[in-house]
């Protein structure tokens, strides 16, 4: 097996702006395996999947594919030597179709050069089967929902029969039963000697699915070997320098008054009936399944939905929330999920992105402190662990993870009493994600009320007290926190149970 | 499991206001079209009359075709600013050509030649240059009409090859032949748009440029290609104008010819960013802006006020669509 | 990129070398191209044979051509000649330039004060009139006529008023149309089959120029209308000069030569020399030509 | 450990390399000027005359300040097409309030009111109607224009109270008043983008326009306070431009004047489509043409070339600064 690797980086290093970020970083992939490449945010592994796939060139070092040295200069080039690479930021096109971005780049044609548009189809349609979903090939990718955007880039890299596949945290909008269907498939490749680098910050699935490791840390190589003779404890230390508690966070609660009410809201199409309600020092979790209707739910409560019916309440006063700036003023904050789309403003620097919603913290006289915004963004760059090196560059610069981590903080420093999170710790390496879950506890434990989306029950489990599920837009079930299992909460998510269960 | 379930419920609702709603949001550019076409024929007894319908579709040919080029540019993500003036440039040139020559035939190719290599500049200063599309043609704008000037002495060259004039001025059962042209050139940039590559590529890359790029799409060529086309669609313009009068002025002819071209694309529906619009869109566009300006001739409306009224109009019809 | 071709002219105002500045407006209309064309070429020829430098602008607002002025007078020139795109914007800069002592000629539009040395105008208001006297004699005062105007602009005012004026005089004679075409033949040409679809007697149009002239002529002979009996121009184009040769349609224009600037540059030469004006106004007539006197003013190798 | 490792770097690297190449990266227009500077210097030694470098100034300060607007709608993202024509519909009817009320006071009044509510209707149809801001203010455009026609038929109005011309005729210690409007302007422009929440949030929304929306801000207000920022800002300049000649012509003053706001708003290195770009680059960015026009005056190019001469530069100039 290890005799001759069919794919070696040797010595590769990068620096942006003079900082280095990969330092001799060599990986071996041999044929037919499912390597892991594991590491905290900002570790380097994006930037190394880059420079394989041509994305960016390395200051020194070399690729080695089936024994022949090559050089990636383009996107085109590497694709052209068979390798796939879906990348952390979606990089679908909206305006297209379904099937039209599956086959962008290698449309199928007919003798005359027209497109051959069935065929096409045909082949989205079967891919996207073995992946589990029936989306129509001919609907355009910007009607549809995160999850099926990063379901279409996977099935894109799989339709283009490579040798060797690069997924960076493909599975970071996605269900848990997707991700079942995508390991099978990639099992299939992997017996079909196709070679797979898997990025994620989701431990379980690298356990699951991978048959090798590779850690990085600060950009260079601290570990690699065979997961089967590692326990997954080993493995987040050398990642993150600590181990990792899996348990449960919170125990006692002792909540305040009912801060947050809302009654009956319905939006046709998205949500129906919602009742719930969150008191002062609560964390409430929502789950289910891509296409549940929650995200849709939680942006109508904030005011970036208009369209919906029913009443909502805060401290018993009814509130009218057409405008996320009402929102904060009603006292919710949200943070959204997608960062790309949603949250980042790719062009501000990283402080910017922090203090943009809440500039009234920052002016003095109607002017802007700058001072002052550097001072609040070090207090959160310790607090959260951010990593940058240089704040005033454009957050797009960072890592995702670290980006991520700089969303959070924006909305920590708007502070309101009711706080929302979809999807908080998307792309968030484990060690950060154990962090972030220790801050929104103190918010709570500071008498705050949290809200909680996601669709990974695990998430919910551990550290919300209360748990709703939602399936196509209804709440389905409401569990104590201590009282779920993951295997319950699937089964409302899924809709083979319905019936609502009552919170003592 | 959960997924069937979702595919029933898409179904549930695409029959009735989904199919309703798209194709008003697909077709808006249209119904807007049928209004004017409703109004103007309310409003004027002989708008309605055949030879004024073949007028306003001959006075919309040169615009349409160069429209063309213009929908296929700001698909891209782009813009052509330089339209008019290459438009002049190529008139210039051909009749220089046409002269020299004795040679119809050679005036074409000369014009074709001319016109597809200003395109293939503007490509060039956008693609490999990396200089955005407005700045770039704006250049080429000040720069082709410039050389038009220069060549033509600042005055205007008229053809002396008999025959030439035939092109713009001839017709086949009633229609005239720049109608004629006109459609061909919108079926076969239709087809080129929706049913080829190069057209899916274009759409890509002005929806979104890296993951084109990341796709390994060749984009840089794909760009040369966008405004080469450009060019060579303002060639045939040119050839049609300058045919028609048999001659060109360097320094009248070709005025706003890119407001004109760009407005009937927007009102066509196209996204200023790229990415999204339609070649039948254009095509319609151009249509209500060719019956905007022959109802404010028929209706003798005061030279001082046409440009309010048309920006209003225009105003209302795209307000009049449906948008995002 | 341009130094290297450009380095000879440059080099300024030495203190034995005459200098004229000439500021015009830009090249929008083909008589306006052919003007600029005539004014560098004069400038030219007065540079081989008496060693005059000469600098030329071009603006296309007031405010550039005031801007060019500025530059004019701070490089020094010894005499400025200058079309005003508006007499009223510019009369303050034609002071200025009075103000500076340098002479100055105005062509084509007089400001309204008197800081101009010497004005060379053709009669814009004249071909207003002129027409009209034509119009009413050739229709014997009754029938429907056609206006096409030039983009809004103080020229195209003048004309209109001369030509509404004459037309008040007989009330036989109607103004069914009157609709812009820019000075553009294509335009005109739009215009006029629009115009000609709205109406279905038509007896005569009357254009103010000669380049929309052609344009009209097209769209009638296009419609295969045989109720208007002629057309008329403005400036004294060689295109339309051939067709009154041919028996066209075209049966009158008024002369309104774009190279009435080259008698402003030479007139401009001699004051920079230290000459002292002979006339202060050059009135260049809106002469009337008809098939009668075309071949007198029929010039094979004009531009225009 | 690992930020203090990283803090090392940092102090390490920004020294020599990082800090070039930052300077090339936000300030290349800066080098770019130079280099014109130096050039035109060393072609024109009339060009280096205090009195020729006042008047490069003076020549831009109207454009100048058209285009610190422009850049802000700009980088919101959008684009304004209206800026000649509502100056122009500003000049004329501030000049008939002038003459009405015989007060200069009045008149200005009259023009910041002309000139922001015509910014506001252009922010109402992008922020509310949600028409594409090309199709907008190309509406308001033509509507403008045609607007100062009709009031003006056609012609100049001229002010006829003594003392007017003097906002723009008179200089404190040389500088004229223009010049200083520019400058103050310039500043305040700056503050308004760098050190206010309002400039953050213009950024903002020109990066990404659904985020910004999501972090609570009021983008629809931001959008209105933009497009009346450019207006207000037009009619300043009008105010200037109608000062200067005692008059304003309803057909040809403000033509083209959106071209050259525009140009200099993307040679200052300004993006296209937002969120990228400065207000100093704007300023530099409008000297650069003014000295492109001066050397064009100097040098006597001949009349026919300058287009081409011009728009080479131009090019040349984005060509040469650093690009993503
Ligand atoms: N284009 C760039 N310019 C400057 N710095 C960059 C750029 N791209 C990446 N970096 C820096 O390189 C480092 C490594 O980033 P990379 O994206 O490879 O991390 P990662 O391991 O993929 O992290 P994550 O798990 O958060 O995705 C980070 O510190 C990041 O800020
Ligand atoms: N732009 C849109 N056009 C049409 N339908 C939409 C649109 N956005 C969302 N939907 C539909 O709304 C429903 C619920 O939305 P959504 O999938 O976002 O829920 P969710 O709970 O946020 O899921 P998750 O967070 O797991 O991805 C789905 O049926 C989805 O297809
Ligand atoms: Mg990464
Ligand atoms: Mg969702």
């Amino acid at each position: 097996m290890s005799a001759d690797p069919f794919m070696i980086m040797k010595n590769i290093e990068k620096s942006f702006n003079g900082v280095p970020v990969l330092k001799k970083v060599t990986l071996e992939i041999q044929r037919g395996e499912i390597h892991a490449l594991l590491g905290e945010n900002g570790a380097g592994k994006s930037t190394l999947m880059n420079v394989l796939g041509g994305v960016h060139q390395p200051d020194n070092g070399l690729i080695n594919l089936n024994g022949e040295a090559v050089k990636m200069t383009t996107p085109r080039v590497s694709q052209a030597h068979g390798i796939s690479f879906i990348h952390q930021e979606l990089n679908v096109v909206p305006d297209l179709r379904v099937y039209e971005n599956m086959f962008l780049g290698s449309e199928l044609r007919n003798k005359i050069g027209f497109l051959k548009v069935e065929e096409m189809c045909r082949q989205t349609s079967s891919v996207l089967e073995q992946l589990g979903v029936s989306i129509n090939p001919k609907e355009y990718v910007r009607n549809l929902d995160t999850s099926y955007k990063q379901l279409i880039e996977i099935a894109k890299a799989l339709l283009h029969k490579s040798s060797l596949i690069i997924m960076d945290e493909p599975t970071s909008s996605l269900a848990e039963h997707e991700v079942n269907r995508l390991f099978k498939l990639m099992n299939n490749l992997k017996n079909s000697g196709v070679s797979i680098i898997y990025i994620s910050h989701k431990l379980k699935e690298i356990k699951k699915v991978c048959d090798r490791y590779t850690v990085l840390r600060d950009g260079e190589v601290v570990g690699t070997g065979c997961i089967e003779n590692e326990s997954l404890d080993t493995i987040t230390k050398l990642m993150v320098g600590k181990s990792i508690s899996e348990d449960r966070f919170i125990h006692g609660h002792s909540f305040g008054p009912v801060l947050l009410e809302v009654n009956h809201l319905t939006s046709e199409g998205l949500f129906n009936n919602i009742d719930f309600t969150v008191r002062k020092g609560e964390i409430l979790g929502f789950t289910g399944l891509a296409g549940d209707g929650r995200t849709e739910l939680f942006e109508s409560l904030f005011g970036y939905r208009k369209n919906y019916s029913g009443s909502i309440k805060i401290n018993n006063q009814p509130v009218k929330i057409d405008h996320p700036s009402k929102a904060i003023k009603a006292g919710i904050g949200l943070v959204p999920k997608d960062r790309k789309e949603n949250a980042i403003i790719k062009d501000l620097s990283v402080v910017h992105n922090m203090s943009l919603s809440a500039m009234r913290n920052f002016e003095k006289f109607g002017f802007i402190r700058d001072q002052l915004e550097n001072q609040i963004f070090q207090s959160y760059k310790e607090k959260l662990n951010i990593k940058v090196h240089n704040a005033g560059i454009t957050i797009d610069k960072l890592s995702g993870g670290n980006q991520q981590k700089v969303i959070i903080a924006k909305w920590l420093e708007v502070n309101t009493d009711i706080i929302i999170f979809d999807n908080p710790t998307q792309g968030i390496d484990v060690g950060a994600k154990q962090e972030i879950y220790h801050h929104i506890i103190t918010l709570a434990e500071q008498g705050k009320a949290v809200i909680i989306l996601s669709s990974e029950a695990p998430e919910v489990l551990k550290i919300c007290h209360n748990i709703y599920v939602m399936y196509q837009g209804e709440i389905t079930a409401r569990f104590k926190g201590e009282e779920a299992t993951e295997d319950e909460i699937m089964s409302y998510a899924t809709g083979s149970k319905r019936e609502a269960h009552q919170i003592g | 499991m959960a997924n069937l379930e979702l595919k029933e419920y898409n179904q549930q609702t695409s029959t009735t206001k989904t199919r309703l709603s798209w194709l008003w949001s697909e077709y808006s550019v249209i119904i807007a079209f049928l209004i004017i076409f409703i109004a103007a024929s309310i409003m004027s007894p002989r708008f309605l009359d055949i030879n004024n319908q073949l007028n306003i579709l001959m006075q919309v040919s040169i615009i349409g075709i160069v429209a063309l080029g213009m929908t296929v540019v700001m698909l891209s993500g782009g813009i052509d600013l330089s339209v008019g003036s290459v438009l002049v440039l190529v008139g210039v040139i051909s009749v220089l050509a046409l002269n020299a020559s004795g040679s119809i035939f050679v005036a074409i190719l000369t014009a074709l030649a001319i016109g597809s290599a200003a395109g293939f500049l503007n490509g060039l200063m956008v693609a490999k240059g990396r200089i955005a599309s407005f700045i770039a043609t704006l250049g080429m704008m000040a720069g082709a009409r410039s050389i038009a000037l220069y060549i033509a002495e600042g005055g205007s060259v008229s053809g002396k090859v008999s025959g030439f004039t035939a092109i713009a001025n001839s017709d086949l059962w009633l229609i005239d032949y720049p109608i004629i042209i006109f459609l061909i050139m919108t079926v076969l940039v239709y087809v080129l748009m929706h049913k080829t590559r190069f057209g899916r590529y274009v759409y890509a890359l002005g929806s979104n440029e890296k993951a084109a790029l990341l796709s390994a799409i060749r984009v840089d060529r794909v760009k040369l290609g966008v405004y080469s086309l450009a060019g060579l669609l303002v060639s045939v313009a040119a050839i049609i104008e300058t045919s028609r009068l048999n001659s060109i002025s360097s320094s009248s002819s070709g005025v706003q010819y890119e407001l004109d071209a760009i407005a009937a694309v927007i009102i066509g529906g196209t996204r200023m960013t790229g990415g999204r619009g339609k070649i039948i869109g254009t095509f319609f566009g151009v249509l209500i802006l060719g019956i905007l300006n022959n109802m404010m001739n028929l209706m003798n409306v005061s030279p001082h006020l046409q440009g309010f009224v048309k920006g209003l109009i225009i105003i209302v019809a795209v307000l009049f669509q449906k948008r995002e | 990129a341009c130094s290297s071709s450009k380095s000879s002219s440059d080099g300024g105002k030495k203190d034995d070398t005459l200098k004229i500045g000439i500021s015009l407006p830009s090249a929008t209309h083909g008589w306006m191209g052919a003007l600029i064309d005539s004014a560098e070429k004069q400038a030219k020829e007065l540079k081989k044979s008496d060693g005059i430098e000469y600098v030329l602008t071009n603006a296309t607002d007031p405010n550039k051509q005031a801007n060019d002025i500025d530059d004019l007078i701070s490089q020094d020139v010894d005499a400025i000649v200058m079309l005003p795109i508006e007499s009223a914007a510019l009369t303050p800069v034609g002071q200025k330039i009075k103000d500076a002592g340098i002479p100055l000629v105005i062509v084509d539009r007089e400001l309204e004060n008197d800081a101009a040395t010497v004005v060379v105008k053709g009669d814009n208001e004249g071909i207003g009139v002129n027409a009209g006297k034509y119009f009413i004699e050739k229709l014997n005062g009754k029938g429907k006529v056609v206006e096409i105007t030039g983009p809004p602009s103080s020229v195209t005012e003048q004309r209109g008023k001369g030509f509404k004026e004459a037309m008040e005089s007989s009330d036989g004679i109607e103004v069914i149309a009157s609709q812009s075409g820019d000075f553009s033949t294509e335009k005109s040409l739009e215009v006029m089959q629009n115009i000609l679809q709205a109406n279905s007697h038509i007896d005569a149009v009357f254009t103010q120029d000669d380049g929309m002239a052609l344009g009209v002529l097209q769209a009638i002979k296009e419609a295969g209308r045989k109720d208007i009996q002629f057309i008329t121009g403005a400036g004294g184009g060689k295109a339309v000069f051939e067709n009154m040769k041919e028996d066209g349609l075209i049966t009158a224009t008024f002369l309104y030569s774009p190279t009435m600037v080259k008698d402003a540059v030479k007139i401009a030469a001699d004051l920079a020399k230290g000459g002292k004006p002979t006339e202060k106004m050059v009135v260049k007539e809106a002469t009337q030509v008809t098939k009668e006197n075309v071949e007198e003013h029929y010039d094979p190798e004009s531009k225009f």
